[in-house]
């Protein structure tokens, strides 16, 4: 069943920028429009291959090297994160803090080409980005700990499996831990009411900001990334904090039926929830990490289980 | 060597004695110093010997005689005093060069100097081998009266002042001492031991178990309130720092270094003879609590900016207090520490005092005034600044490094763990004073125009310092190897 | 010793705490010093000589000294009187505390009577009050020789007498101290042209 | 000093004690261990390239000679500490060690500025050396240097006191907060190889001396101070680097940041107390490793960081972070390494910061797993403040990274700066190449370095070039390197050549002028706003008007130490006026002077009549 895995793994890669693009239709849906249909990405993409990129005056090797690197940091994460529990043989590991610092070497990337380019809002943007993931790290961090409870371990593919099964859901700390993991996603995805993933007014933009001066085929590397880190940031919350039983098989199925229930409901979330005021954000995530404790708190403390 | 020590221990206060005189007789200033150094070389030879003698005895029982009582201790103290002497009287036509008028007539008023410089010279070497309490009594006020004159040599107002408070404040406090001392004198009286060799150090210390405990403890304590005085111990040191300041710096280095330590040690004497009627607890108590005291009262002052005589005139208190904790302490560690620091000590203080004169001829207001970014002006001078505000303030490789390690091991050692804690940090803090000084002083930037010096007038100061300070270094390497030597063991157990 | 001697020498101690003129005080001082001459000229009957000689010792010094100081206050003229530290009452009040604490505090020292030991003490100690309660040189010197006559007076009384070598060797350092004072006061003196102490107070922290 | 490192490097690896043993007598011994082998390694690695980089930046420097002689000395007193076997020469060393600096400091400035920093550095560190010299004392009286049970025998209050004592002395110096305020004033005002020396390893030095105090010579560490250290290495941490985030001036944010290092170690020992008080053998000696592996981190990239930062100066003249820039393109050499240090302190994968801090986060994180509840949450929120201090680093050299090395030079000097000589670039790249090298393949470091924790015979860990723990889904770094190389390149051969013509950036159409660029201040900005209660700003707006036009805007702001402030200022100033009280002792009236003594007597007599006096 390893190389079944292997397969989905590797399909990630494909099937990424399917995210984001069916995330839209919804809530094109949902907002009683017509919006473009969930394959767009895949048509922007195609487009971006074929335009020359943009060469800016300068700028230095950094410019040049981020968006590549950048999406090699998120084909990594792609290898490390299990699905159904299982992870092929890529050598990578498959170690939760790990995949934080890919996530932040990708962050610097884009932040540095920025401050290369000079670009007044590609940095108010990454200087935004920065800021919150700060307090998002915390958030992160602490999501995984509580995952990383029952397990005793930080090795993803032990995470899913202890995260299996009923009983898990009598600890009020695994509640706790879902809660603060759906902040985790809103953030990183760049959703509502953390980020508005919509929006072409430069100065709202916060994950779409350093990208404002990319073209072409790096540009067509940095959307893919985005739509890698979704992928990644569902499976995980899928692998890790919704319900799943059963053999390999079963778990991807709901692995699937996981990965459909986030989207529509970060769609839902997108319709219904305006955007936070920017200085607002870390107070939302601080109360996340509080609730992060509590749970932490909790599950040591032996209540529920 | 040991069977000439009856005649040295005679002859070396004696040669002193003919300096006086000879000295007096000088037509010329130039006469008067030669004349000075010609006395002075032999009488320290002497002195040397002496201490060499008594040093090389380690472990040995004291040598004593009728008048004279010799030991680890006074041989150290000889040792010290001898050094200090001639170096003060090598360096005094550099002062008396500078001096402005004075007494009488400038030819006279050099050889009145000298003349009291030996006298009070003299009066030092014997105080730690005389034999008995009442004489080294006599000796101290001797000194007192030779080195009252010696402090307001200069006749200037201020060193007036500094003379009065020094001569009535220490005969004042050595009449106490006396009051101390008669009543001892009537305690051996009434064992049956009259006359003066009664109150010789080993027949008290023979009949110290009979004494009555009441009147030893008052004698006790009015000995060492008077002493106290003299040693320059809070909370009667105030005239230290002004005679310090005032006197000539020859005269300041021999007090510092030579008059003060000796003082300590008749003290010392007397804990350790009274220690068995009195009761250690209240000897060690009443040593502890003066150095403690000291120590701490000097930190403040410290922390003032200072003029330079009186800021070592501070450091001489902080310094005796530490030596008093050290004795009070008494256990071999403190012991060896004490006799490295009060050796160390002495040749930090005396380098730094012979500093000022050079530091006075650049920069004449730095009597008034803490002293400017010296090295601007005499690398040399803030060289020798330098060397003694390390040693002083207790940093490695000095001697007084280690002597301060080793004395607050011994007060951990004694159980007195929380007096050494409390003296280590008002020693750090004191260390914020000296160091605000070196930096600021010695380092710095100078705001005030100097004169530049010399590089002729610049080298006795470098001598002295290179010789200083090649000695300092030699003490922190014997320093290694005092603690559990036989000579501080003996000294620990106050064998006297 | 004679008792009314040890009291005279006491209260003469007092007087100088209070009385305001110099020459006063010098012969008051003259007369204390007297009357321990003569009490240690009483005690010599029976010992040894060396007693006798402290004795006659103490009586020239009594003479001597007071001449020296009386050369001084002739050669150094006051303006006018010194302002007092404190009013001659409080004065006498505090030498009188002073006294009582001396006599309360000293245990037997093992001289046959407490009436001498007391008041040596209480000497020694109204020195040092003289020192602290007034103001012109003079009197500070007056002083140093109160307590240096507290000390004769215990050592003359000390059975079998102190040695003489140490009596003598005392009274010279002492006198040899007090001359060095008298010349240190003429000087300041001439410096000052007052012999007020608290004009002396240009050493300070 | 490469003999030196080699000696260190071989008692690292053979595991066995050279030279004397740890004794508590005076007379001065020498010898070596494996811990003080492995610090000394640390110190040889670093050295090395400093003097190397030195040679060529000296000369030109005034009081060259003594200079270097002072670096020189101070070297072997750093040797010393590690190699003391006695509580003499240790103390001694470690006196030097202080000293020896500052007067290199000295002798190259001594502008009123300097002297202060000077005066406060000695100040501070030697006050708290009295805590050293109290832990130190009190071991050597019972006894306990290197013999861990007579200070158990001597009972739990000498325990704490000496646990206490030693804290806060090597803390002093180490610059934990509250006690790091001399940090940041002394190492922006040294030389740079001395900066560099001083941030690398003497502070790392003092860690020696708390590990060998709290872990080796108090006997059983009490659970107490565990916290105690989480607490202090998160306070450091998170200090450090906030106030790191705010400085404008390059030398004095690597000093803050020496401070949030300091903190990220003392969480790794905390951790690791915390684990041997649970009994945890294994888990105890990992976080031990985590700590010690983070010390030779800290110490190459903050020397390398320090270099480059005394080389920019060289170069360009002033370390303003707002008039640098450019400098990347302009010196290719100096500019990577430095490149690549700020990567490695902003612990990003796959340089050796991240390897260390990955460590030290599986230490917390495994903290937390286990009861107590009181633990698990210290380790829990220890935790997550370390995921802060590793972002707020990120935001923090990304910052440094953008407005030294990229976009357009800000200055008319960073245009034409060139490359340093020879020197200099060989000492920076040797350690640029070393946080690479330690970043790929820390597992083959890590083994060793468990097997110096207290308790541990041998190694608790296999051998890899990654690390492969208990408890983790391994962190394989060598692979994970090259996979981001290959598929970065490959990536790079995908997107192929075809670029349009070079263009400027996009302003709205402006041409794009200086005045638009980025500040340190602006890049900040929205982390001052959301933590204004904490950081307090000060910002002051001016604007100059003449007939309602607007002529010139100037915009200043700081954000004061808050520390400084509250706890520093007041105490000095409460205590320069108690001295100043205390000083009417010496009234300068004879007659005060002698109411002392007979004050003296009397009190005496008393004492002596009340019995008191025993």
């Amino acid at each position: 069943m390893n190389t079944l895995a292997t397969i989905v793994q590797i399909a990630g890669v494909a099937l990424a920028p399917l995210l984001p693009g069916s995330i839209q239709a919804l809530k094109a849906r949902l907002q009683g429009r017509r919006g473009p249909s969930a394959v767009q990405p895949y048509r922007t993409l195609r487009r971006l291959w074929h335009k020359s990129a943009v060469d800016l005056e300068g700028t230095s090797v950094i410019y040049w090297i981020a968006p590549p690197l950048v999406a090699a940091c998120m084909l990594a994460t792609l290898a490390i994160v299990p699905v159904g529990g299982h992870a092929g043989p890529f050598g990578l590991g498959n170690d939760a803090l790990v995949l934080v610092g890919l996530l932040a070497l990708a962050r610097f990337a884009l932040a540095a080409a920025a401050w290369d380019t000079g670009n007044g809002f590609s940095l108010m943007a990454a200087a935004r980005d920065l800021m919150i993931s700060v307090f998002g790290e915390a958030l992160l961090v602490l999501a995984l700990l509580l995952a990383a409870l029952p397990a005793h371990s930080t090795d993803l593919r032990a995470m899913s499996v202890a995260a299996a099964g009923g009983h898990i859901w009598s600890a009020p700390a695994h509640w706790c831990g879902a809660l603060a993991f759906m902040l985790v996603i809103l953030l990183e995805t760049g959703r509502q009411p953390i980020d508005n993933p919509d929006t072409h007014l430069e100065l709202t933009m916060i994950h779409e900001g350093p990208l404002l001066e990319y073209g072409g085929r790096d540009l067509a590397f940095l959307q893919w990334a985005a739509g890698a880190r979704h992928w990644v940031m569902l499976i995980l919350g899928a692998e890790l904090f919704l319900p799943h039983w059963g053999g390999f098989a079963a778990s991807l199925g709901l692995l699937l039926a996981g990965v459909t229930f986030l989207c529509g409901s970060l769609a839902l979330i997108e319709t219904t929830q305006a955007k936070l005021r920017i200085l607002r954000v870390p107070a939302l995530l601080g109360v996340g990490c509080a609730i992060a404790l509590a749970g932490a708190g909790m599950w040591v403390g032996g209540v529920g289980t | 060597m040991t069977d000439l020590v009856p005649i040295l221990v005679v002859v070396v206060p004696a040669l002193a004695l003919v300096g006086m005189l000879l000295v007096l007789l000088a037509r010329t200033p130039r006469q008067a110093h030669l004349l000075a150094l010609a006395t002075a070389v032999p009488t320290a030879a002497g002195a040397l010997a002496l201490a060499a003698t008594a040093l090389a005895r380690g472990g040995l029982p004291a040598l004593r005689g009728q008048w004279y009582f010799l030991d680890g201790a006074s041989g150290l103290m000889l040792a010290v005093i001898a050094i200090v002497g001639i170096c003060s009287i090598a360096v005094s036509p550099a002062y008396l060069r500078t001096s402005g008028r004075s007494w009488s007539t400038a030819a006279r008023s050099q050889s009145l100097y000298y003349a009291a410089l030996f006298l009070f010279w003299a009066a030092l070497l014997a105080v730690p081998i005389v034999g008995n309490l009442a004489a080294a009594w006599l000796i101290i006020e001797a000194t007192t009266a030779a080195s009252a004159l010696l402090v307001a040599f200069s006749g200037r107002r201020d060193a007036l002042e500094a003379g009065w408070k020094y001569l009535v404040l220490t005969t004042l406090g050595l009449s106490v001492a006396l009051l101390g001392i008669i009543v001892l004198a009537i305690s051996q009286a009434n064992l049956g031991h009259h006359g003066l060799h009664a109150l010789d150090w080993h027949s008290l210390r023979a009949a110290a178990h009979g004494l009555p405990r009441d009147s030893t403890l008052i004698a006790f304590v009015l000995l060492l309130a008077g002493l106290a005085t003299k040693i320059g111990w809070a909370p009667v040191h105030n005239w230290l720092p002004d005679a310090h300041s005032e006197a000539p710096a020859p005269i300041s280095a021999l007090l510092s270094a030579a008059l003060l330590p000796s003082v300590l040690l008749v003290a010392w004497r007397v804990k350790s003879i009274l220690e068995p009627s009195v009761g250690s607890a209240t000897t060690r108590g009443v040593f502890i609590a003066f150095g403690l005291t000291s120590i701490l009262v000097a930190v403040p002052f410290l922390w003032r900016s200072l003029p330079w005589k009186r800021l070592l005139a501070y450091s001489s208190l902080e310094h005796m207090g530490v030596i008093g904790l050290g004795i009070g302490f008494g256990t071999p560690l403190a012991i060896a520490g004490v006799v490295l620091h009060v050796a160390g000590h002495a040749l930090a203080k005396a380098l730094g005092f012979y500093a000022a004169l050079p530091l006075l001829r650049i920069d004449p207001d730095a009597a008034k005034r803490a002293p400017e970014g010296v090295v601007g002006d005499s690398p040399s001078t803030a060289a020798a600044m330098g060397v003694s505000l390390l040693t002083l303030s207790g940093l490695p490789p000095s001697p007084l490094f280690l002597s301060e390690l080793l004395i607050l091991l011994g007060g951990i050692a004694a159980g007195d763990a929380l007096v050494s804690a409390i003296a280590l940090i008002a020693l750090a803090l004191g260390f914020l004073g000296l160091l605000h000084a070196l930096i600021e002083g010695v380092v710095g930037e100078h705001a005030r125009h100097h004169r530049r010096a010399r590089s002729r007038a610049e080298r006795p100061i470098i001598a002295l310092t290179a010789v200083l300070g090649s000695g300092l270094l030699a003490l922190t390497a014997a320093g290694l190897l005092l603690p559990g030597s036989g000579f501080v063991d003996t000294l620990a157990k106050g064998a006297l | 010793m004679n008792g009314a001697l040890v009291d005279a020498m006491l209260v003469l101690g007092l007087a100088v705490i209070v009385v305001r003129r110099r020459s006063v005080a010098i012969g008051l001082l003259a007369a204390q010093s007297l009357a321990l001459g003569v009490g240690a000229l009483s005690l010599t009957g029976g010992r040894s000589s060396d007693s006798l000689v402290a004795s006659f010792v103490l009586l020239s010094k009594a003479i001597v000294l007071p001449l020296l100081l009386y050369a001084l206050i002739r050669r150094t003229r006051e303006p006018g009187l010194v302002v007092a530290a404190a009013s001659g009452l409080v004065r006498l009040a505090c030498a009188g505390a002073v006294v009582l604490c001396a006599v309360v505090l000293v245990p037997s020292i093992g001289l046959g009577d407490a009436h001498t030991e007391h008041a040596a003490v209480a000497l020694v100690l109204l020195g040092i009050t003289i020192v602290v309660a007034r103001r012109p040189i003079l009197f500070q010197l007056l002083g140093l020789i109160v307590a240096e006559n507290g000390l004769s007076l215990l050592a003359v009384s000390v059975p079998g007498g102190l040695s003489y070598v140490i009596e003598l060797g005392a009274l010279f350092d002492l006198a040899l101290i007090v001359t060095v004072a008298a010349a240190f006061a003429h000087r300041i003196h001439t410096e000052l042209g007052t012999g007020d102490t608290e004009l002396l107070r240009g050493l300070r922290d | 000093m490469t003999l030196l490192g080699a000696a260190g490097l071989a008692v690292l690896t053979g595991g066995d004690a050279l030279g004397a043993a740890f004794r508590s007598t005076i007379g001065p011994a020498l010898g070596l261990d494996p811990l003080s082998g492995f610090f000394l390694a640390v110190l040889a690695l670093t050295a090395v390239p400093t003097l190397v980089f030195a040679r060529d930046y000296l000369p030109t420097s005034p009081g060259a000679r003594a200079v270097g002689a002072l670096t020189a000395a101070f070297l072997l007193a750093l040797v010393g500490v590690l190699a003391a076997r006695d509580v003499t020469s240790f103390l001694a060393f470690w006196e030097l060690m202080t000293l020896l600096p500052a007067a290199a400091i000295l002798v190259a400035r001594r502008d009123q500025a300097v002297r202060s920093a000077v005066y406060a550095y000695l100040a501070i560190t030697h006050l708290g050396g009295a805590g050293v010299w109290i832990a130190l004392l009190a071991l050597a009286h019972h006894g306990a240097l290197g013999d861990p049970s007579a200070l158990a025998a001597a009972g739990t209050g000498a325990q704490t006191v000496v646990a206490l004592a030693a804290l806060i002395g090597f803390g002093t110096k180490a610059g934990f907060i509250p006690l790091h305020a001399w940090l940041p004033r002394a190492h922006p005002v040294a030389p740079a190889h001395l900066s560099a020396l001083m941030s690398g390893m003497m502070i790392k030095v003092a860690l020696y001396g708390l590990i060998r105090v709290e872990f080796q010579w108090i006997g059983a560490t009490p659970r107490w101070l565990g916290l105690a250290l989480l607490a202090i290495g998160l306070l450091s941490s998170l200090g450090g680097v906030l106030w790191a985030l705010v400085q404008h001036e390059l030398k004095r944010l690597l000093a803050y940041h020496s401070i949030e290092n300091v903190g990220i170690i003392a969480l790794g020992l905390g951790a690791s107390l915390l684990f041997a008080d649970a009994g945890q053998r294994t888990w105890a000696a990992i976080a031990f490793a985590a700590a010690l592996l983070h010390v030779a981190n800290h110490a190459i990239f903050k020397a390398l960081l320090f270099l480059g930062a005394g080389t920019l100066e060289r170069a360009v003249g002033g370390l303003d972070l707002d008039h640098l820039g450019g400098l990347l393109r302009r010196m290719p050499w100096a500019g990577g390494a430095f490149l690549v240090g700020s990567m490695a302190i902003a612990g990003l994968p796959p340089l050796n910061g991240f390897a260390s801090e990955w460590l030290v986060l599986q230490s917390l994180l495994h903290v937390a797993l286990h009861r107590p509840l009181g633990v698990a949450l210290a380790g829990a929120v220890a935790l997550a403040g370390l995921a802060m201090t590793a972002a707020l680093a990120l935001l923090c050299f990304t910052k440094v990274v953008g407005l030294v090395l990229l976009g357009p030079p800000r200055r008319a000097e960073c245009a034409q700066a060139v490359d340093p000589p020879m020197g200099m670039r060989a000492g920076m790249v040797a350690l640029a190449a070393m946080c690479i090298a330690l970043g790929l393949v820390p597992g083959l470091v890590v083994p060793t370095l468990t097997g110096l924790a207290p308790g541990v015979h041998g190694t608790v860990l296999a051998r890899h070039a990654g690390l492969v723990l208990p408890g983790t889904g391994s962190f394989p770094s060598l692979a994970l390197g090259l996979a981001l190389a290959v598929l970065t390149t490959a990536l790079i051969g995908v997107r192929g050549k075809r670029r349009a013509a070079r263009s400027p950036t996009w302003v709205c159409g402006q041409p794009v002028a200086g005045a638009l660029g980025w500040t340190s201040a602006g890049f900040t900005k929205p982390l001052r706003l959301v933590l204004e209660a904490l950081l307090r700003p000060h910002r002051a707006i001016e604007v100059e008007r003449d007939g309602g036009m607007v002529q010139s805007i100037t915009y200043t702001g700081h954000v004061p130490s808050l520390l400084d402030a509250a706890l520093y200022e007041p105490a000095v100033r409460t205590g320069l006026r108690a001295a100043a009280v205390a000083r009417r002792l010496q009234s300068g009236n004879v007659r005060t002077y002698a109411a002392y003594l007979l004050g003296l007597v009397i009190g005496l007599l008393v004492l002596a009549h009340t019995g008191a006096l025993g």
